[in-house]
């Protein structure tokens, strides 16, 4: 039964995974930034405020790859109701929203000189905001029952149902017209952007990325230990 | 398929006992709606502007009063575990439960709506826009607010957190509805949209009862 | 009710709130059994019930209907079940009798056992008053009637006798006994003296406590 | 607790729903008084003890506390009174400790007794769970401790046994005991055979239901 | 008053239980300000006309959503019972919950409606009518929901009366809290709108206690 199934042999291995994840971020986000900050070119059109793009896109992929992570652990936990993708689940969401205000605000700051507005209610905008709001109702969900289990599995059922939005986010952009860019860098038929952009841009995604593994193991490992402790004053009640 | 029907027609008679629910769902429509000309100042021009919107959105917030009550009741008295025993599937039970919601508080609002329409100017092109998208859109609405309900059951906060839950998810009925209205008023064909509208519903019949029938599972066990 | 059903439990384990609550269950309720759960609060009695209806989940352990699990076609488990919970599942808006009906209706079940149910339990002249009206005795008498017109072969009985008055009890007895002798089978948790009748097996899942099995999550 | 109060009730008379339930009772509870009432159900058990509480209204006569009628100073009974009613009135969010801690806060009472009422009831173990983890035995236990807890003159307790285990009722019938030997007074409805101690007065409010008083309405 | 204190200090306590629980008030004000510029057009001009509007509106909505649980759950768990039990007048207990559910509510909803001030182009020179405006008039409209609350609970069949009555009464807060709004936006003097919105306030602050008290004993009787 996975319900007996012991964390700790994942928590040893995440243990060895942190330091090295850590360190990759570190690196990856200092070159990334260095390299895209102030050695990547201007762009021909949009000038110094291109330079946004190197926070702004890898936060909005992380924000759906977040997405999918809370789901797919959601899934594991409704089909094999294995605890660990419980905490993996919980641990994930406010990471996601996290990455995803992050590419709305920089959205925001880079749609200002762009647009000339810091906000439009276009498809792709309007997806975005409603996966932060997904987010949310998702992290108010598994926090507002007394049985964190019950809490637990009310929030999977919720992660899958919003799995809708992820194809939306994709591909709003080609779906309708928008303010907001198509797909330049993964798109099918290659990409279609410079370069000396690609290689920071890249750099920069990997931090994420490691940022995010950095985060999610931290929180599940509280999240474990919080409830090992409720468990602990549960069964001193017993006594 | 008796029970199904059975299930309906106590929700039914139920509301109709009771009164309240949809008696407040009404005068919240009408009151919210009304307040747009009060507020705004009786520009017709500024309010034929917004009047699908408006209408739109209220007919939404609406709903959403009396999605949180939807199973509570059931639960908090016992009832719940008994539909669950019912050995109709949790499935049919949510479906009955939206089909039933939407017969009290859906229909009315799309009868109400061209009332209200009327001391909001909207242009008269608009009429069967509006009439048709909100006939295609509030079941949505009842479908996926059927899914929020069945999520926050034994929740605390749960009126607002089944609307935090349930508003993003409607906000693609919202777009279409509102958008039709706005064609229809400006003339251009309706019919894109009112499809969109009919293929969100067609995907929300089977797909609502579904994840509402999975929430129901964990809220009884 | 065929008569010849039987109820398997096998080795059934509990936890509520990340407790165990009860482990290392097992019985057997042949056709016409019955079954009284007693012991102190909190001992797991309702927790063992709501698995048997399968709206619990067991820890471990399986049980077994005529040698299938229940879990494997719930439906089916469901329309066996005569269920009393705690709560009494009434409308106040509704009468005692469309209460029932509607429940009859509900689960797809015939009507004719309505009228004999509710006058077993001396309720016929206030089956027409709205649900709301009856003081509480009352009411767990017409829940209990719903149980009875449900004419199915499993009766769980959560704490049946609360706010009984000393005729209601005896009423519920000769019902259980006439449920009994058709083949009907009883798990009834009470701490009263309610009398299941001959045969009665007694069980306290929290004599089954003992050793807490390993830790999970 | 001074141990010099009366409480009279004095033809009292009283419907439900526009039907009688009861009328012409008349009794006297001096200090360290019992009263046990029992009898069918919907007999105006519960009637009777909101009456008492001032919850209820009389169609007719007076409850006088120190031989003034209740209704004059409803703040002032409230004061006096430990109340059980049929529901446990219990937030499932708040541990069994805060819950009793937010009612004697609330009606602005010593929380001195809060400890040892706990622990009369066997529940220091449980005190700091949410009461939305607790089994319905527990959840009433919790809800009797509040009464112990409240130390007023007056208990009025609604089938306070409902869902007890033998244990529990013993621990209340101690609790009961001890509060009539400090002078305090019970009246208790129940169908069980709780033991409200030496010289418990027996009254069924049915049993005054016989003739029909004149209309009122 | 110990007692009073006692009460707020509970209903505060099991609000903040729930951890997320303002900020669930909070997501949901911002969720339903977001629909309305779905419905109404992106048009930052029209936005801003009708921003006022809109936060009303949705303030309005925001504390709705609670109001049918104030004092139905106590009733159902027997809480209603002890309260009226407690000692404590049932005005005061009636005022205590009016001040516990402005302050999870109302008061959140007053500091996060600047903020969304911003994304619907409000001008600049509404933000003190619009800030003052509901710090007047949120608390009128907690207390007003309190009586709505109380009667819900006493009056099981006069549910139509309650919406019927309550709703419009809430609907002069609204006209002058907007009217502030605009009369802000328009360089127009505020005050005579907020002074009014005052009145009500000190109107509300007495007799809606009173009200909300009365209804409470029918309830338990
Ligand atoms: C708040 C406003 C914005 C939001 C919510 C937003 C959201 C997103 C999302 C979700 C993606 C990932 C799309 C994908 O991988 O297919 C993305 C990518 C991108 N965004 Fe934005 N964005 C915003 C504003 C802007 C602005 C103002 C610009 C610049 C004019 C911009 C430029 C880009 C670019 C260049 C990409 C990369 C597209 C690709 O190569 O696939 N975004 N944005
Ligand atoms: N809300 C109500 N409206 C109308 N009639 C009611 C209401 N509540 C109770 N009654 C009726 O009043 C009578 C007395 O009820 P009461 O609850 O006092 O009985 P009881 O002695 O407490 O019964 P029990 O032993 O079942 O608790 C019953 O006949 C009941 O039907
Ligand atoms: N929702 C819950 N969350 C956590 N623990 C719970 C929950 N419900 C019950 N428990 C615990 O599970 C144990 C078993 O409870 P259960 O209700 O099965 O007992 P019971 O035998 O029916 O008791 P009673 O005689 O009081 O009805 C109890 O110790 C209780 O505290
Ligand atoms: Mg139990
Ligand atoms: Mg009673």
């Amino acid at each position: 039964m996975h319900r007996f199934a012991n964390p700790t042999r994942f928590l040893r291995l995440a243990n060895a995974l942190l330091p090295w994840l850590a360190a990759a971020a570190v690196l990856l986000l200092g070159s990334g930034l260095w390299l895209g900050l102030l050695r990547s070119p201007a762009d021909y059109q949009q000038g110094e405020t291109v330079r946004i793009m190197y926070v702004h896109v890898p936060a909005a992929w992380m924000a759906m790859a977040g997405y999918t992570t809370l789901a797919l652990s959601s899934l594991a936990f409704l089909v094999w109701k294995h605890p660990l993708a419980d905490l993996a689940a919980r641990a994930a969401s406010p990471i996601g929203a996290s990455f995803t205000a992050i590419a709305l605000v920089t959205g925001a700051l880079w749609g200002q000189p762009m647009w000339g507005t810091w906000w439009v209610w276009d498809a792709r905008l309007t997806s975005v905001l409603v996966l932060l709001f997904l987010y949310l109702g998702h992290m108010a969900l598994t926090n507002a029952f007394d049985d964190p289990e019950r809490g637990g599995r009310a929030g999977a059922v919720l992660a899958l149902v919003g799995v809708v939005n992820l194809p939306i986010i994709k591909f709003s952009v080609d779906w309708w017209n928008t303010l907001h860019q198509p797909a330049s860098v993964l798109r099918l038929g290659g990409s279609t952007i410079d370069p000396a952009m690609m290689k920071p841009l890249f750099l920069m995604a990997g931090g994420y990325l490691a940022v995010f593994g950095v985060a999610l193991i931290l929180r599940i490992r509280a999240l474990y230990a919080e409830r090992r402790l409720r468990q602990l004053r549960l069964s001193l009640t017993d006594a | 398929m008796n029970g199904f029907l059975a299930l309906i027609g106590r929700d039914l008679r139920l509301a109709r006992r009771q009164g309240a629910d949809v008696a407040m769902t009404l005068a919240f429509f009408v009151v919210v709606v009304a307040l747009f000309p009060l507020g705004l100042g009786p520009t017709p021009a500024l309010l034929a502007r917004i009047a699908g919107g408006v209408l739109w959105v209220t007919a939404l917030l609406a709903a959403m009063l009396s999605f949180d009550r939807l199973f509570q009741q059931d639960a908090d008295d016992g009832g719940l575990d008994l539909l669950a025993l019912s050995g109709l599937p949790l499935v049919l039970v949510a479906l009955a439960k939206a089909v039933a919601h939407w017969l009290t508080t859906g229909l009315p609002t799309v009868l109400l709506a061209p009332l209200l329409a009327l001391t909001l100017d909207l242009p008269a092109a608009a009429y069967p826009a509006l009439v048709i998208g909100l006939l295609l859109g509030t079941p949505t609405v009842s479908l996926l607010g059927t899914v929020g309900a069945a999520l926050v059951v034994g929740a605390r906060r749960a009126g607002v957190l089944v609307a935090l839950i349930v508003l993003p998810l409607t906000i693609p009925v919202l777009i279409f509805g509102v958008a039709a209205v706005e064609a229809g008023g400006a003339g251009l064909p309706i019919q894109p949209h009112l499809t969109l509208l009919a293929a969100l519903l067609a995907a929300a019949i089977p797909l609502a009862p579904l994840a509402a029938g999975a929430a129901l599972r964990q809220a009884v066990e | 009710m065929t008569g010849n059903d039987r109820l398997d439990v096998m080795d059934l384990a509990a936890r509520r709130g990340g407790r165990p609550v009860f482990h290392g269950l097992s019985f057997t309720l042949a056709p016409g059994g019955a079954l009284r759960l007693a012991g102190r609060n909190g001992g797991g009695k309702t927790t063992l019930l709501r698995i048997l209806a399968g709206l619990g989940r067991a820890d471990r352990g399986v049980v077994l209907w005529n040698g299938d699990p229940i879990g494997d076609d719930r439906e089916a488990h469901a329309a066996r079940l005569g269920w009393l919970g705690h709560a009494d599942a009434l409308k106040p808006a509704l009468s005692a009798r469309e209460n029932l009906e509607a429940a009859l209706r509900i689960a797809d079940r015939p009507l004719a056992g309505l009228n004999n149910a509710l006058d077993a339990l001396g309720l016929s002249n206030l089956a027409d008053l709205p649900a709301g009206w009856l003081s509480s005795g009352q009411r767990r008498r017409v829940a209990l009637a719903r149980v009875l017109a449900g004419a199915a072969p499993l009766w769980l009985l959560d704490e049946p006798t609360v706010g009984l008055d000393i005729a209601s009890v005896a009423a519920l007895e000769r019902a259980i006994a006439s449920h009994r002798a058709g083949g009907g089978m009883v798990v009834a948790a009470t701490h009263t003296a309610l009398d299941l009748g001959p045969d009665t097996v007694s069980l306290d899942p929290a004599a089954h406590a003992g050793a807490i099995p390993e830790p999970i999550s």
